[in-house]
């Protein structure tokens, strides 16, 4: 198979987790866009690798993991304080800090 | 020349002093005046002994210079030197300090907003950067100076002045941080421009002039340098922040800041726009000369409209500076050393002026012309001393304000004939406008209030002004001792703008500069 | 050849050689110092030296005159050609090839000057110690005096013009001083400041003068300025004779600056009769004739002159008809007899000997009849309105006579001395041109008008004093200058006038060519004492002989008009003050609005962008995401964009 | 590839890992790690001391060892790290401002209730569960491993030398930030809400990064920075994943530096978090930012700064002007520095755009100035308070100057250097990058950067008005609170440092040209 279209494919995920982003109110859906955005990425360099014939980007793709494994502890964590205290995990709500 | 550092030593006389009455105890306001006064009259010693010691025949070159790496990463020196110029204009400042910190002895009290000994430490770090900014010959120096000098007279302003002081002081402050800003960006294009042309870029004044910098990059440089001083002088239409800081700073602040700071606007376009930019300067000189001649009709005849006498008199500086900036630009050595001269005898001048009006205003409790009257009456010596003032400002022959514009007058008349002849109704405006306070504050019936609350000067007072119209007078009929350190410096500065004066139509030998 | 040409017919040599002072004449720097001694002393004094101070004005004025009669003696041993002296004091403007020293010049021209200075000077400093004698403020009077000597002889020995000018100066400012002298008085006050600014109009002529000197000669002293003047073109010539007119004008009251010196009455009469009659406001004449090198060589020039002179007689002359205050009356008088000495200075050197000879004259006379007035004035309580005086003769006999010597002599009746100067100056005026010659001699009859007018409504008529005078004489300190005056009035003009000793002693400083009216000399004389005794008869019949009305009647046109002092002062508010002071306010508001509201707007306008564009800062984590995702197609776009 | 930009790579032949050169990092990552240990087995009464021994002795022995290092110029860690010039200047840097930050952390004489960080983050505001904590006196010192994190991540940033390395860097500065901002004892709504917004907008920002890494390694076929720049030479950066990778790489780098418009985050975080810790993200974040943008950009993309430099000049000056117009009417303390921070962040980027030695060296100086002035006003604004805690809205800083002149004095003295008045170090940093600026041809960008600064000057000029000029409120309850020695002593070494490298800049100058340029 063509390696191109995982890169399309990948391409379009980091597009979908954008938009997501951008979309969507609740935190944990934003949360998970961005998740989705960092595992795009992990497709492209796990593809690049393939074409480039070198372990570089697949090493890359094991500490994406990691990290995002790492943002999620970190994310959870802020986000599950905020709905306790506001009962909402909306980004909107959060809202107090403006011009 | 003895070995020891006369410059260094007068620069760092009044830090010293600074530092000395910060350590004053607190409240002991008496005692923080009079250090500072000891100060201040010690730095004038030192500056007539240091006088005493230039050489007027090489008055061309630096003297009493020194040079010490500063910031070798950019070139920098920590360098100063005097020319004729530099030193009658560190003279200027530091015989006025004297004065000012006398006359203002209860200007600053314990009511005031800030601590009087806050107020004679910024006025001694004012005098350092005073003296520092006309000695550097360093430009980076210069503008280092040129900047500093701002926040203790924006202190100054702020803490001790009336009741618009904050509007005034941030008016100020913004205003010369502006022209200050991109005279930065001038001289950083300098230093490069230095760096492309020497190989290694430098600040030393006397490597930078005659540089052959390519004339549409020594009109950016000039312009950037040009609008800074202009704002600082204040040259038309930059100077609408003037009458606001100096209507609203006490007296002796007002004394020092029209009297010397604004004279590093002057300076800056002598010894730096003409020196280092000559051709950028000619090319420039229409718009120069029509800015200068709108100034001083503009000023003056605001100054006529006026009814704040603090206003008033800031806005005939406004029109004194005028005539400075025509002469420096008409590129004749009349006009150049006129000029120069003109800046002395203008700080002089206006220092009276303010110090007298300031005496009066915190009389009366009032800076409004229509509240006074018939000051003459209860206070002959007041209003006496306010005349020779106002008549040197409105340059009566005789007084030294005479020599000195009509110098600027000749010399902008014998090459641009039309500026010189528009430049010349200015002398009937000012005396309009001095006469015109005269009568409507000193003369008629004095009301009530003017009774009741205006007395004559006191010993101090008298003391203070004292020297000021004694050098009035004797500049005036004697201006040789000024003339003689001006006039070489002045033949360098032609000399780099590579201008010559015009030739007389008959008598002279026939030469280039003709009569246009 | 043109209507004026008359007197250029033998352009005068340049003046004699100058020599470096010596002997004697080291001396002349003392005319100076001493009268501005006096004036330190006293202004600076204080009230320390109130007792004593106007006497140390008199002797001040007096030792300046002792040392002027010395230097005069001295002047008359040496031969005519060596009259000319320069005394060197010290450095004073230099710059390049600009050089003005601080020198002085004693020639015949300024000797005479000096005499007439110091010698009236002393007179009036005597006779203001019993004027004065009840003003708190007499020393300082006496400062001011002193200063006006000393600057009054600065003008005239000036060696070069930039020194002259601050002589030129020194005594407007004495003259502002003087005449702002009661200045708790408002009227005195704006009268002293309108005599400075009008002199400041003259100034920028006098000052435009020295810079095309410069301009043109390279130098601004006598020497190089008058001994090159042949060698410069013509249109530098004529401006700098019409730039010294100007400064001229200003000075002396001429048309179009004539306007200050009515309102200068303001000032104590001693002012008026040294300042505003006798010297300062001859300067113009003095200036003039200084000149004469320039002008010689410059037709247009003297005819502007000629023209300006003539206006001034006649408009003087009209103003002076129609004053019912004595003061005012006289200073219209003297307004057109310095019309007369200006004239005459513009006809060149057929003209400039009599310009100074009436200039001398005048001040004899004209300060007589002042301190005469003064006297009068002294008697009524200060009070100037001659519609309430009359037959004051039987009560102030002296003052009567020496006044009525003063009123002879003006007008010009034989052996006084105003016959000899103002007689010479018609026929020199015919021998130039006619219009100019018909002028001064019709100027002549109404001379005689105005001043029989004068004379008779103040001394002679019926009383019309008010309830409240007792007119008494003056006490003999003021009398004793007055007669002196009276006795120079009646014989000086015979002395120096038919003897021609004047014209030779001037001749070598201003050249001087014998007048050659197209009719007899008698005959102008006869025609122009004809003219006199009309004028005097007119005005004895309507101001003797009937009663005059205590209230000033409606009066034509004319006389209307010349009590508004020929709306000089109306054009002037109209032309200059009113648009003036609208200028501005406007320019006050302009400034505060625009210039400054430039500035200030500048400010809120970023304020109000920032103000506005804060509210971007919408607080909502997306629309940060948004504008990040906004931002990255910015980078993205001008990468791109630079591709291309 | 030009020599300006990268000496020549080290030849790496030995897999074996440079302990030397890469020991600062190790010791502060060595220390956050034990100081994790100490959180979970040591008494709390002693976990204090113990963290404020391990975390300042942890900086010095890292200075200590950077110093050590001075002079250094490998490409260390198989390539993964390059130990040059820069990277030590920098690193150096990084250890100075965090010392200052942590000691104005530490403080605990200022918030009567203790120190100014939750007793429990987890805690709900305003919960009685909160309120027990807070009557107890408990005191949490989870800041200072994380806090140690933080710093570690930092120090590597500025080092990375190649993508994956720059990503984990990344990360490891970010998360204890996050943590970090939400960990305020007082108005706790907001500082949850600073953490919430830096998150999401922080973990966005990296996505950006990441895929914009991958698109530069598809294009290269190597993570490294040199191999990068190698491919470039290749074929001139003809293709178009180049500049998408660029694009992408660059966002994720901007974000970090608070550049418009990717700067939106930055005043409101900076508001609601802790201010000692706004103070500390402020300055060091700054330097390690600008550190990995800088190696990016002269390195990596070297070849490219033709492309690039436009970008950067249009992002610079946009910079600058919506950091001083929206700073303008700023009525909150924190906020307006915020501003301020964008703003300077705007000036600093002219350095990065000269693209030569002078620039790399101005902003390395700019960076270290503004990073010190940044700390101390952060100190300073921890100082004022009324009785709610600190007090930042401007109207109550009214009169500070009569109460208080030592404390108004230093604050108008770190206004007056972001201002960038001469002799003081604002200046410097200015002056160097200005002139790198005109040197590299930028001579418009500088122009709008001295009229931005006069401008800025105002809002600067402002609070000094405020605090001398005008006289406080009748009911005004601010009041300076006197700290402890250790934020005395942060404030006194600012104030000191702004002052000496505002006149005497040479000492700092010297050290950044014998920094030299990259290493490749």
């Amino acid at each position: 198979m063509n390696p191109m279209n995982y890169l399309y494919l990948s391409a379009v995920l980091f597009t979908i987790g954008a938009l997501g982003v951008l979309l969507r109110r609740n935190a944990i859906v934003v949360f998970m866009s961005v998740e989705l955005m960092l595992n795009a990425s992990n497709l492209a360099f796990v593809s690049f690798a393939d074409i480039h014939g070198n372990l570089d980007g697949q090493v890359m793709a094991f500490f994406v993991m990691v990290v995002a494994a790492a943002e999620v502890v970190v994310g959870l964590a802020i986000i599950m304080i905020i709905f306790r205290t506001r009962r909402s995990a909306s980004v909107d709500e959060a809202n107090l800090l403006k011009y | 020349m003895t070995d020891f550092n006369w410059l260094l030593a007068l620069f760092l006389a009044p830090l010293v002093g600074a530092v000395a009455v910060l350590l004053v105890p607190k409240g002991a306001d008496k005692l923080a005046k009079q250090v500072g006064l000891v100060v201040s009259v010690v730095v004038f010693a030192l500056t007539v002994a240091m006088s005493l010691q230039f050489v007027p025949a090489e008055a061309g070159d630096f003297q009493f210079s020194f040079a010490y790496d500063w910031i070798p990463a950019f070139g920098v020196q920590f360098a100063m030197g005097l020319d004729g110029i530099a030193l009658v204009l560190v003279a200027l400042s530091t015989s006025l300090v004297p004065v000012v910190l006398l006359a203002g002895w209860d200007d600053v009290g314990p009511e005031s907003r800030g601590s009087v000994k806050g107020y004679v430490a910024l006025i001694l770090v004012l005098e350092a950067a005073m003296i520092g900014v006309f000695a550097a010959t360093d430009v980076f120096l210069f503008y280092v100076f040129f900047e500093a000098m701002l926040i203790p007279v924006y202190f100054l302003i702020g803490r001790y002045g009336g009741a618009r002081r904050s509007y005034a002081a941030v008016k100020f402050l913004l205003y010369s941080l502006f022209g200050g800003l991109l005279m930065l960006a001038a001289l950083i294009g300098l230093y490069v421009v230095s760096g492309d042309l020497l190989g290694t870029g430098t600040f030393d004044f006397t490597q930078l002039v005659g540089l052959d910098i390519p004339e549409s990059t020594q009109r950016w440089l000039f312009l950037g340098f040009f609008v800074a001083f202009a704002i600082k002088a204040p040259l038309v239409p930059f100077h609408t922040w003037l009458p606001d800081a100096a209507a609203e700073s006490t007296p002796g602040t007002a004394v020092l800041l029209v009297g010397v700071l604004d004279k590093v606007g002057t300076f800056g376009m002598l010894r730096y726009c003409l020196e280092l930019f000559p051709e950028a300067s000619t090319w420039a000189t229409p718009v120069v000369l029509v800015l200068a001649v709108v100034g001083i009709i503009y000023g003056a005849l605001l100054a006529i409209g006026q009814s704040d006498l603090k206003r008033l008199i800031a806005y005939t500086s406004v029109s004194h500076f005028g005539f400075i900036a025509l002469g420096i630009f008409a590129m004749t050595t009349r006009g150049q050393s006129g000029s120069t001269l003109y800046m002395v005898n203008h700080g002089f001048s206006t220092a009276a002026l303010f110090l007298i009006a300031g005496f009066l205003i915190s009389r009366r409790g009032s800076r409004v012309i229509d509240d006074f009257g018939g000051v003459q009456k209860v206070a002959p010596v007041l209003a006496g001393t306010f005349l020779v003032a106002g008549l040197s400002s409105l340059a009566l022959p005789g007084l030294s304000s005479f020599v000195s514009e009509f110098l600027v007058l000749v010399g902008t008349f014998e090459r641009y004939t039309w500026a010189g002849i528009i430049a010349t109704i200015g002398i009937v405006l000012a005396a309009l406008y001095i006469l015109l306070m005269y009568q409507r504050t000193m003369t008629g019936e004095a009301p009530d209030e003017v009774r009741e609350k205006v007395h004559d000067l006191r010993g101090r007072e008298v003391l203070a002004i004292a020297p000021l119209l004694v050098v009035i007078i004797a500049l005036g009929f004697y201006p040789k001792p000024v003339l003689d350190v001006v006039n070489p410096a002045v033949d360098r500065v032609m000399q780099s703008v590579g201008a010559t004066d015009p030739a007389p139509q008959v008598g002279g030998p026939v030469a280039e500069g003709t009569q246009q | 050849m043109s209507p004026f040409s008359g007197a250029v017919a033998s352009v005068a040599e340049p003046s004699s050689a100058v020599s470096e002072a010596s002997g004697v004449f080291g001396l002349t720097w003392l005319l100076i110092a001493l009268p501005l001694l006096g004036a330190a002393v006293l202004l600076l004094g204080g009230r320390r030296t109130n007792p004593w101070g106007h006497w140390l004005g008199v002797l001040m004025a007096a030792g300046s005159f002792a040392v002027a009669v010395v230097l005069f003696a001295g002047m008359l041993g040496l031969g005519e050609e060596e009259r000319s002296i320069r005394q060197f004091l010290f450095d004073w403007v230099f710059v390049g090839t600009f050089e003005a020293p601080v020198a002085l010049r004693l020639d015949q021209l300024s000797m005479t000057f000096v005499l007439l200075i110091t010698g009236v000077g002393t007179l009036i400093h005597i006779y203001s110690v019993g004027y004065m004698s009840h003003d708190p403020d007499r020393r300082r009077f006496f400062g001011y005096l002193n200063l006006f000597v000393a600057s009054m002889l600065l003008l005239v020995l000036a060696d070069n013009y930039l020194l002259l000018y601050v002589g030129w100066e020194g005594v407007g400012l004495a003259s502002y001083l003087l005449i702002g002298f009661w200045y708790y008085k408002s009227s005195a006050a704006v009268a002293a400041k309108k005599a400075f600014v009008v002199n400041r109009v003259g100034d920028v002529g006098l000052s435009l003068a020295i810079m095309l000197m410069f301009v043109t000669f390279g130098s601004v002293t006598f020497e190089g300025v008058l001994d090159n003047a042949a060698a410069a073109s013509d249109s530098s010539l004529t401006w700098i004779g019409l730039a010294l007119l100007l400064g001229a004008a200003g000075k002396s009251a001429q048309f179009p600056l004539q306007s200050w010196l009515l309102d200068a009455m303001e000032g104590p009469t001693p002012v008026s009769a040294l300042i505003h009659a006798a010297t300062m406001v001859t300067a113009g004449v003095y200036l003039i004739v200084r000149s004469a090198d320039i002008f010689n060589l410059s037709e247009t020039a003297r005819t502007a002159v000629i023209v300006i002179g003539g206006i001034t007689l006649v408009m003087g002359a009209i103003i002076g008809s129609a004053k019912d205050d004595i003061k005012k009356a006289l200073a219209g008088s003297t307004m057109s007899q310095i019309g007369y000495m200006i004239l005459a200075a513009g006809l060149g050197t057929v003209g400039y000997v009599f310009a100074i000879f009436h200039l001398v004259m005048h001040g004899f006379f004209k300060a007589d009849m002042f301190l005469g007035a003064g006297s009068v004035m002294h008697g009524m309580n200060d009070q100037v309105n001659m519609r309430r005086f009359g037959l004051l003769r039987t009560v102030m006999v002296t003052t009567w006579i020496t006044f009525g010597i003063g009123w002879l002599a003006i007008l010009g009746v034989p052996p006084f001395s105003g016959f000899f100067s103002k007689d010479k100056i018609i026929e020199a005026a015919f021998s130039v041109n006619a219009v100019a010659g018909w002028v001064t001699l019709l100027g002549a009859g109404i001379t005689a008008f105005y001043m029989t007018r004068l004379f008779a409504m103040t001394f002679h008529g019926k009383k019309r004093w008010t309830d409240d005078v007792h007119p008494h004489e003056s006490p003999w300190i003021m009398m004793g200058p007055v007669a002196v005056l009276a006795l120079l009035s009646a014989v000086a003009g015979l002395a120096l006038g038919p003897t021609g000793l004047f014209e030779r002693w001037l001749e070598p400083v201003t050249g001087f060519t014998e007048p050659t009216p197209p009719v007899a000399p008698a005959v102008i004389s006869i025609a122009a004492l004809v003219l006199v005794l009309i004028g005097a008869g007119i005005a004895w019949v309507t101001y003797a002989r009937n009663p005059v009305p205590e209230v000033a009647p409606a009066g034509n046109l004319l006389t209307r008009a010349a009590r508004a002092d020929l709306y000089g002062d109306a054009v002037n508010e109209a032309v200059f003050m009113r648009p003036g002071q609208y200028l501005t306010r406007w320019l006050v508001w302009f400034d505060n609005r625009v210039v400054d509201g430039a500035v200030n707007g500048t400010a809120a306008t970023i304020g109000g962008l920032s103000g506005r564009l804060r509210r971007l800062q919408t607080g909502f984590t997306r629309s940060y995401a948004l504008s990040m995702l906004g931002g990255a197609a910015l980078v993205a776009a001008v990468l791109v964009l630079v591709r291309l | 590839m030009n020599a300006i930009l990268a000496t020549s790579a080290v030849d790496i032949t030995s897999p074996t890992i440079e302990y030397a050169a890469l020991a600062p990092i190790l010791i502060v990552l060595g220390a956050a790690v034990l100081g994790v240990l100490v959180e979970a087995f040591v008494p709390q009464y002693l976990r204090r001391t113990i963290q404020l021994v391990l975390t300042f002795g942890a900086l010095a022995a890292a200075f200590v060892a950077v110093l050590r290092a001075r002079g250094t110029v490998i490409v260390a860690a198989e390539g993964s790290v390059a130990i040059d010039g820069p990277t030590i200047f920098m690193q150096g840097s990084i250890l100075v401002l965090a010392a200052i930050a942590a000691l104005v952390i530490a403080e605990r004489h200022v918030d009567p209730a203790g120190d100014s960080f939750a007793p429990r983050a987890s805690a709900l505001p305003g919960s009685e569960q909160e309120q027990a904590y807070t009557r107890l006196g408990w005191l949490q010192t989870e800041v200072w491993p994380l806090f140690l994190f933080a710093v570690g991540g930092m120090l590597l940033f500025p080092a990375a030398n190649d993508l994956i390395t720059m990503f984990v860097a990344l990360e490891v500065l970010s998360l204890p930030l996050y943590i970090l901002a939400g960990m305020a004892r007082r108005r706790r709504l907001l500082s949850q809400e600073a953490a919430l917004k830096y998150f999401v907008l922080g973990a966005f920002s990296s996505a950006f990064f990441l895929y914009g890494a991958a698109l530069l390694y598809g294009y290269s076929g190597s993570m490294k920075l040199s191999g990068i720049a190698d491919a470039l030479t290749a074929d001139a950066g003809q293709n178009g994943l180049v500049i998408a990778g660029t694009a992408l790489v660059t966002v994720g780098l901007l974000f970090k530096i608070g550049a418009a418009p990717f700067h939106q985050w930055t005043p409101d975080v900076y508001q609601g978090s802790p201010t000692s810790i706004t103070g500390f993200m402020a300055a060091c974040t700054k330097v390690a930012a600008f550190g990995a943008l800088l190696r990016i950009m002269y390195v990596a993309l070297g070849g490219l700064r033709f492309d690039w430099r436009p970008m950067l000049i249009v992002i610079a000056g946009l910079t600058m002007i919506v950091g001083t117009i929206f700073a303008l009417t700023q009525t909150d303390i924190k906020r307006m520095l915020a501003y301020s921070s964008i703003a300077q962040a705007g000036f600093i980027l002219v350095g990065v755009v000269a693209t030569n030695e002078a620039g790399l060296q101005g902003t390395l100086v700019y960076l270290l100035a503004y990073g010190i002035a940044t700390i101390g006003a952060f100190a300073i604004v921890t100082l004022v308070r009324d009785t709610t805690g600190e007090a930042t809205h401007l109207s109550q800083w009214a009169g500070l100057g009569k109460r208080s002149p030592v404390v108004a004095g230093a604050f108008a003295l770190f206004l007056l250097a972001f201002a960038g008045i001469p002799l003081t170090s604002g200046f410097t940093g200015k002056f160097a990058v200005f002139t790198a600026g005109i040197q590299g041809g930028a001579t418009g960008l500088v122009v709008l950067g001295v009229v931005a600064s006069a401008v800025a000057a105002f809002f600067y000029v402002r609070v000094i008005v405020l605090m001398f000029f005008n006289d406080p409120a009748v009911d005004s309850r601010t009041a300076v609170v006197v700290p402890s020695s250790f934020t005395t002593f942060a404030i006194t070494v600012a104030v000191a440092l702004t002052v000496v490298i505002g006149v005497l800049p040479q000492l700092v100058l010297t050290l950044v040209e014998q920094a030299g340029i990259f290493v490749r």
